[in-house]
């Protein structure tokens, strides 16, 4: 047993060492993100981190008093990594506050051992609902988000497509997130008194939708909800079928990956939820910062503003307790005002009851015109 | 054109040549003969550089064949027809015979149709059937077809392989027959038997192998009927 | 209902049962030869896209950019064999069994996968049709409504497919394969290089994937993760396809094409799945595929 | 000359290592380290059961799966789904979800029978990714990726979980050592070196198989109820074929075959992984060069490199002066049956399209050596493939002694009694000569009592070994005992080979070109101990070339040619038999005339 204890032994070394003792107040803030494994996840991952490290350099800029410093893992898209890397940075590396991940599987993995431990963790961009409502009644809860939030899209999107279609459609892939968003798309127009005409389903790893498109086409279905993570597909199947509906669906679509996969004339008028304005004020300066910071690795604006928005709130509320406390860190997120948010986060956005950076009012619809998302008129 | 000194050779850990002279000029056929399992197999592979001699050395037309690689031998013309012919099934009778001499780069079209229509006249029976698969030719036939796919290639050297395995004795002689004419023009024939009395009918020199060892060597006049042969086989 | 939807989704069944196809070929060739296969051979399709993808950014000619990517896919090739395959020679009872090959060649997929998301970055990529600049350049062939590269990809395949018998029964090269596979001694003692055709057909292989990658691009979208299962569903058609016959290759890979599109229409929750059970089945009922036959004069 | 007596007493339960482990798990969570290291020791522990039974599968039967994520996964489901939905108690569900991955690996096994090779990687890998697909889209039943929740955990703490963990890791890592160590361990190398061979040791070939493949499914399965039950979550993307490969990459880089292989590889597998999570940009490249490296440089993998410089190739102690002059060992070899009589009634077997064996009769006698002969191609080779049951007769019958074989399957023939060797000479290259003896005893004593020998390290095998170091010294290699067959003279091999068969206690004894390639001092050694053989009352039928060995033992001889039986009698009488010399030497009558 002894090469084990050998291996254990240096890895704690290593941890040592980082946290030599500088003078002033040293803290870690844990990220585990979907940093490998199928490109829909590490879109995402990519993303969300860019917006983390840009706000890492402005905190650094504006001279924070608390010198902070990212341990940042990849969880592979795998639940069981996330859970070992939660543990790991718990208890191995002993990060009072954690922001992650992309899967919304691996963040209902790990809250509990969040919760349990006492660190609070920044979830995001998973968003699937449930994911702070967990454990919203536990006093104090440990779980936030920064993250767009399946329900509040998806209201937003039943509101305004139950308005405008009478046939609707919607293709979700198998995976748990498009699984879960489809059951909600269901209940939401059933409130309406509504029924969606066709329901297609397709693996994640698919290379062709035209099969369940043509369905759409066949029951004359005006309005596509397209809640498949390879977002481009539905759009690459139109052409071909000489159909030209009106497609909407959740955030993902706002990704400059489909105007650049299936051209700009194709995504016009695609509405999709939305939670950046990217032609007004702070978020259009972001917009071209992060564009000149990462040039063509810049692919999802709104994913980009949450990271940012997320760590920035972190990066407060470590810099208030100014030491590796967890539970004052929490209680300091929970109560942080006066965030100037890139994205529609508010400035105080979180309450004991109301863990969620963006709420039903913050989320409004954006629409593809000209290349550029704009907010839906 | 080919001589060997002093081979020994191994197969995994068992030693099948212990110490073999081989010895043949242009225009001789010399026979190898000895039961199964004597090692003649084991001479030719060592000879065309298929196994590995760990002692001893194979001279070619004045070139030590040490480190060669088998296809440049075979094209240089040290040709083994290798035991149980391995005539290719899928190949007709016709690519059969034409796949040696293709891999001699240096032989022109019309020399490769003049020696086709030398092997048609020398075994008409490769004409007949020339579009037919190998694999559905009889065993004799195959024979004949490994014997003229093998002087496709020009040799300056043949080594048969028990050319007469499964076949029946008047086959056997119309193939051995032939190799009179060919030492005549000039080739250095090696014919490995176990069909001592046949072999012994049509070769200048005879050796009689067992257990991988040289026991009995000689013009072929004086070891034709000797009693020494028939004890080198079954005693 | 729009008759000719089935039509077309058929052909687009069958342009992916096409590059299916000309991936098994790879598997056929390798098989045939030396009882080994490149574990990696969707990845190699992979990286001929992503090739590909480079060549039209620098706006090189298509008639040109596809020897290139077939120049880079042969020097893959070339180290595979290498690296992979050829140290395993001779070596039969080594502790992994005769089976290293599985993991070495699935190696060197690890490795060229790794480069290409360090070159091309993680995300999916768009690659542009081959002969049209406008994105969504149609064809109507009888009321369908295809895009060129379907139809050239289905050619593509007949073609090699055509190409690959006459390469194999009828030209030197395909011979001399055969005769090693038959018994590389008897071949080297006909003057055959048998180590070079050993290389030679890992080089073809790669040709192959080279050409699949050329033609799938415009089909999907490219992302670094599309490998694998590319993999699977060829070693699934060359066992269908049984692996003693281009042509048998070229009907497995294409009916499976048809069986995806067809059950990707009937019920899209389990649309892969099916082909995928079925085809396996099949395999376990008759072990030499549909169209292979227990082929004598091959082994 | 004393034997090395420890070496060849051959291997007990190392006790030592599983005190050490027990200790270490115990101590483990009182020491000074973050419960992160508590949780890494619990994946240790289910890993390594499910790399153990990878090991056993591909480094003692030699059978390759690519799919073991999905069974991994249906005792992952199997156990939450009882536990959560069912209520029922953990370790029940526990036992559910292995039994439920059992019944997926003997499905797959019934594929892995019929295909052999690339179809058997590619049947278990499409099995993996159906299991993959499936709990990725019954979503009702297995929550997809969102997965499963509130799995209920077992025992309050990490402390209590490792000891279960661990717990189960040991009892399965002893039955692995065990089954590495006994009798089922040689089995299942026979079976990697060759099916026939295997079978010709009395091995039912697909039954063996089978229930290694379902055995190995449920290892990976039991692992897979341990992962579910830590952290009370369980998500479809868990069980991709990433995990397949990391488990085969564990169980190659810890060294296949090997007793403590899959520990060690478990253990550098989380070690890489836990690396990787920090710099994942180079993950896949890490994971290809570690795979390359290990199988072109460390073939024995990391426990081949560990024990490897320890332990000295075992030189053969000086071979005993046999008293060869001194007429033999004067040893008894108890326990050999009496021969029975072989009798081969017009038998016929029609072989890639020529006849082999034409309507061959032959009768040996009880207690006689039977030489079989002739020229090459006259079909030696398939006639005794047809009596040992390798081929099966077109025609005619075979019967040994009373009863009619003909149909009997190859094992069933070597469980009557018939032992055969080689014309390529099969023995496992992986075990010691006397190991390869004991192959070819069958197990008198009860699995329970073998077992417990093993485990409390009293005189395991005893009787066994005893025999069969009995049976070496009769052939006067005792030496050779715990020596591998690739230290040994090609000579000594070949009398490993026939003290194998002799331990079948055999009636009748096929032996295939024994003396082939062997210098004259060794044949010497194999005539003096078949002739010792037939003393004791032994049939034997000899297929050999070398007529000097064939004429000096054999009581009769036939003499086959051109699949056809053109001679039958004594030696002398064969040697002077005119078709005989024709046969070998060519028609002599005929080919008078000289072409010169």
């Amino acid at each position: 047993m002894t090469t084990m204890n050998k291996v254990l032994a240096s890895m704690a070394l290593a941890c040592v060492a980082a946290t030599a003792g500088t003078a002033q107040a040293q803290v870690k803030v844990g990220v585990i993100q979907g940093l490998s494994g199928p490109p829909a996840i590490v879109d995402f991952g990519e993303s969300y981190l860019q917006g983390i490290k840009l706000a890492l350099h402005d905190y650094q800029a504006k001279g924070g008093k608390t010198k902070i410093e990212l341990v940042v893992y990849d969880d592979e898209a795998n639940p069981q990594r996330a859970v070992s890397l939660a543990n790991r940075l718990i208890q191995s590396d002993k990060v009072p506050v954690v922001i992650g991940t992309v899967s919304s599987g691996n963040v209902l993995a790990m809250s509990p051992i969040f919760q349990k431990a006492g660190v609070p963790l920044m979830a995001g961009p998973a968003v699937v609902t449930q994911i702070t409502a967990q454990f919203i009644n536990e006093s104090p809860s440990y779980i936030f988000r920064c993250s767009m939030v399946n329900q509040f899209e998806i209201g937003a999107l039943i509101d305004w497509s139950a308005a405008r279609y009478k046939k609707i459609g919607l293709i979700h892939s198998t995976t748990g997130a498009g699984i879960f968003a489809a059951n909600e798309v269901q209940e939401g127009l059933k409130g309406k008194g509504m029924q969606l005409a066709v329901v297609e389903a397709a693996a994640p790893g698919v290379n062709d939708l035209s099969a369940q498109m043509s369905k759409m086409r066949d029951a004359g279905v005006e309005l596509v909800l397209n809640f498949h993570e390879s977002y481009e597909l539905p759009f690459r199947a139109l052409a071909r079928l000489n159909y030209k509906p009106v497609i909407a669906g959740p955030w993902g679509l706002s990704s400059t990956k489909v105007p650049e996969i299936v051209g700009k004339d194709a995504v016009e008028g695609t509405v999709m939820g939305q939670a950046l304005d990217v032609t007004a004020g702070r978020a259009r300066e972001f917009d071209e910062r992060m564009r000149k910071e990462y040039g063509s690795a810049y692919r999802w604006p709104v994913v980009a503003s949450l990271g940012y928005d997320a760590a920035q709130i972190v990066f407060k509320a470590v810099d208030r307790v100014g030491k590796p406390d967890p539970a004052a860190i929490r209680d300091a997120i929970e109560n942080v005002d006066g965030i100037e948010a890139m994205s529609a986060t508010p400035a105080k956005p979180f309450a004991k009851g109301d863990h969620e950076c963006v709420d039903k009012k913050d989320v409004f619809l954006g629409v593809w015109k000209g290349g550029v998302v704009t907010r839906l008129p | 054109m080919i001589s060997a000194r002093g081979l020994r050779a191994r197969i995994g850990a068992s030693e099948v040549l212990r110490g073999i002279d081989v010895e043949v000029a242009r225009g001789e056929v010399l026979a190898v003969l000895g039961a199964n399992g004597a090692g003649k197999t084991s001479l030719l592979r060592t000879l065309s550089n298929l196994l590995t001699a760990h002692a001893g050395e194979v001279v070619f037309d004045g070139r030590s064949t040490r480190g060669r690689s088998v296809h440049d031998l075979a094209r240089n013309g040290l040709v083994h027809v290798p035991q149980g012919r391995q005539i290719i099934p899928g190949l007709s009778v016709l690519d059969n015979l034409m796949i040696g001499a293709r891999q001699c780069r240096d032989l022109s079209e019309d020399e490769r149709e003049a020696m086709l229509e030398r092997e048609f006249e020398r075994f008409p029976v490769l004409r007949e059937r020339w579009s037919v698969p190998g694999g559905s030719l009889s065993g004799g036939e195959q024979q004949m077809l490994a014997v003229s796919r093998g002087l496709m290639m020009r040799p300056r050297v043949l080594m048969l392989d028990e050319p007469s395995l499964g076949l029946a004795p008047q086959v056997v002689r119309l193939i051995l027959g032939t190799l009179r004419s060919l030492a005549e023009c000039g080739l250095a024939v090696i014919l490995v038997e176990q069909a001592a009395t046949l072999a012994l009918a049509h070769c200048d020199h005879a050796m009689v192998l067992r257990n991988g060892e040289c026991v009995l060597r000689g013009p072929a006049a004086s070891l034709r009927g000797s009693q020494a042969v028939v004890d080198s086989y079954l005693s | 209902m729009e008759s000719t939807i089935v039509p077309q989704l058929m052909i687009t069944g069958l342009a992916l049962g096409a590059v299916y196809a000309l991936v098994a070929t790879g598997f056929y060739i390798t098989h045939l030869t030396v009882d080994k296969v490149n574990f990696g051979q969707g990845d190699f399709v992979m990286v001929a896209a992503f090739l590909m993808l480079s060549t039209r950014s620098a706006a090189i000619p298509v008639m040109l950019a596809i020897p290139l990517v077939m120049a880079g896919m042969l020097l893959l090739g070339l180290i595979l064999e290498r690296v992979a395959i050829r140290p395993l020679d001779g070596r039969r009872s080594s502790n992994v069994g005769a089976f290293a090959w599985i993991l070495t060649t699935a190696g060197v997929a690890f490795i060229v996968q790794n480069i290409v998301e360090l070159v091309y970055g993680k995300s999916s990529q768009y690659s542009p049709p081959l002969f049209s600049s406008d994105r969504n350049a149609l064809v109507h062939v009888f009321g369908m409504r295809l895009v060129v590269e379907e139809l050239l990809v289905i050619a593509t395949a007949m073609l090699v497919a055509a190409l690959f018998y006459l390469f194999m029964f009828r030209s030197r090269w395909g011979k001399n394969i055969r005769a090693v596979a038959y018994n590389p001694d008897a071949a080297a003692l006909l003057g055959i290089d048998t180590r070079m055709i050993k290389v030679a057909v890992f080089l073809v292989a790669s040709l192959l994937a080279a050409l699949a990658g050329v033609l799938i691009g415009p089909l999907v979208t490219v992302q670094p993760h599309m490998g694998l299962i590319l993999t699977i569903k060829a070693l699934v058609v060359a066992a269908v396809g049984g692996l003693s016959s281009p042509i048998g290759i070229l009907a497995g890979g294409l009916l499976f094409g048809i069986a995806e599109a067809g059950s990707n229409y009937v019920d899209s929750t389990f649309g892969d799945l099916y082909p995928l059970v079925a085809a396996m089945l099949l395999v376990a009922l008759k072990p030499s595929g549909l169209f292979g036959e227990r082929a004598a004069d091959v082994r | 000359m004393s034997v090395d007596v420890k070496r060849a007493q051959g291997r007990a339960a190392p006790l030592a290592g599983y005190a050490a482990f027990v200790a270490a798990v115990v101590a483990l969570p009182f020491l000074p380290v973050s419960p992160f290291v508590l949780h890494l020791a619990q994946s240790l522990c289910y890993t390594a059961i499910a790399v153990i039974g990878l090991n056993v599968l591909l480094g003692l039967s030699g059978q390759m799966s690519l799919g073991q994520a999905g069974f991994f996964a249906l005792g992952a489901y199997g156990s939450a789904l009882a536990a959560l939905r069912l209520g029922w108690p953990v370790p029940v569900s526990m036992a559910v979800g292995t039994a439920v991955a059992a019944v997926g690996g003997a499905i797959v096994g019934v594929f892995a029978l019929r295909t052999r090779g690339l179809y058997l990687a590619m049947a278990t890998m499409a099995a993996g990714f159906v299991v993959e697909i499936l709990s990725q889209r019954w979503v009702g039943i297995t929550g997809g990726a969102m997965g499963l929740t509130g799995v209920p955990q077992i025992g309050g703490d990490a402390a209590t979980f490792l000891a279960l963990a661990a717990g189960l890791y040991l009892v399965v890592q002893i039955g692995a050592d065990y089954v590495n160590d006994s009798f089922a361990g040689r089995r299942l190398r026979a079976l990697r070196e060759s099916e026939a061979f295997a079978a010709s040791v009395g091995i039912s070939v697909r039954r063996w198989r089978a229930v290694t493949f379902t055995g190995c499914a449920a290892l990976a399965g039991l692992a897979g109820t341990l992962f579910a039950h830590q952290s009370g979550y369980v998500g479809s993307d868990a069980f991709t074929i990433r995990l397949s490969i990391s488990l085969l990459i564990a169980a190659v880089i810890g060294g296949l075959g090997t007793r403590s292989g899959p520990l060690l590889g478990s253990l550098l597998l989380l070690g890489l992984v836990e690396f990787i999570s920090g710099v994942e940009k180079f993950g896949p490249m890490i994971y290809g060069g570690i795979l390359l490296t290990v199988l072109l440089l460390f073939p024995q993998g990391a426990t081949g490199a560990l024990v490897g410089w320890r332990r000295a190739p075992s030189r053969p102690s000086a071979p005993t002066e046999r008293a060869t002059a001194a007429g033999g060992r004067g040893l008894s070899l108890e326990g050999l049956p009496a021969g029975t009589s072989l009798t081969v009634e017009s038998a016929s077997k029609r072989y890639a399209g020529v006849k082999a064996v034409d309507g061959v009769s032959i009768r040996v006698a009880p207690g006689t050596i039977h030489g079989l002969i002739g020229p090459n191609g006259a079909g030696k080779s398939t006639l005794i493939n047809l009596i040992a049951g390798l081929y099966r007769c077109d025609a005619g019958r075979i019967v040994i002694g009373t009863r009619d074989v003909t149909t009997l399957a190859t094992a069933d023939r070597a469980r009557l009694g018939l032992a055969r060797t080689f014309q390529n000479l099969q023995l496992i290259e992986a075990l010691p000569a006397i190991d390869n003896v004991l192959l070819g005893m069958t197990r008198r004593r009860s699995l329970g009592s073998d077992f417990k020998d093993w485990l409390l390290r009293r005189d395991f095998e005893a009787a066994a070994r005893t025999e069969a170091l009995d049976i070496l010294r009769f052939l006067g290699i005792e030496h050779a005992a715990p020596c591998l067959p690739r230290e040994l003279s090609y000579g000594h091999r070949k009398l490993v080979e026939l003290a194998r068969a002799i331990a079948q206690r055999p009636t009748l004894m096929l032996l295939d070109e024994p003396i082939a390639g062997l210098n004259t001092v060794e044949a010497r050694e194999i005539a003096h101990a078949v002739k010792q053989l037939r003393g004791l009352g032994a049939t034997i039928v000899v297929v050999e070339h070398n007529m000097e060995f064939v004429m000096s033992i054999c009581d009769a001889i036939s003499v086959l040619d051109h699949g056809q039986l053109i001679a039958n009698g004594t030696p002398d009488a064969v040697q002077r038999d005119e078709r005989v010399v024709g046969a070998y030497l060519g028609a002599p009558a005929e080919s008078a005339e000289v072409v010169a």
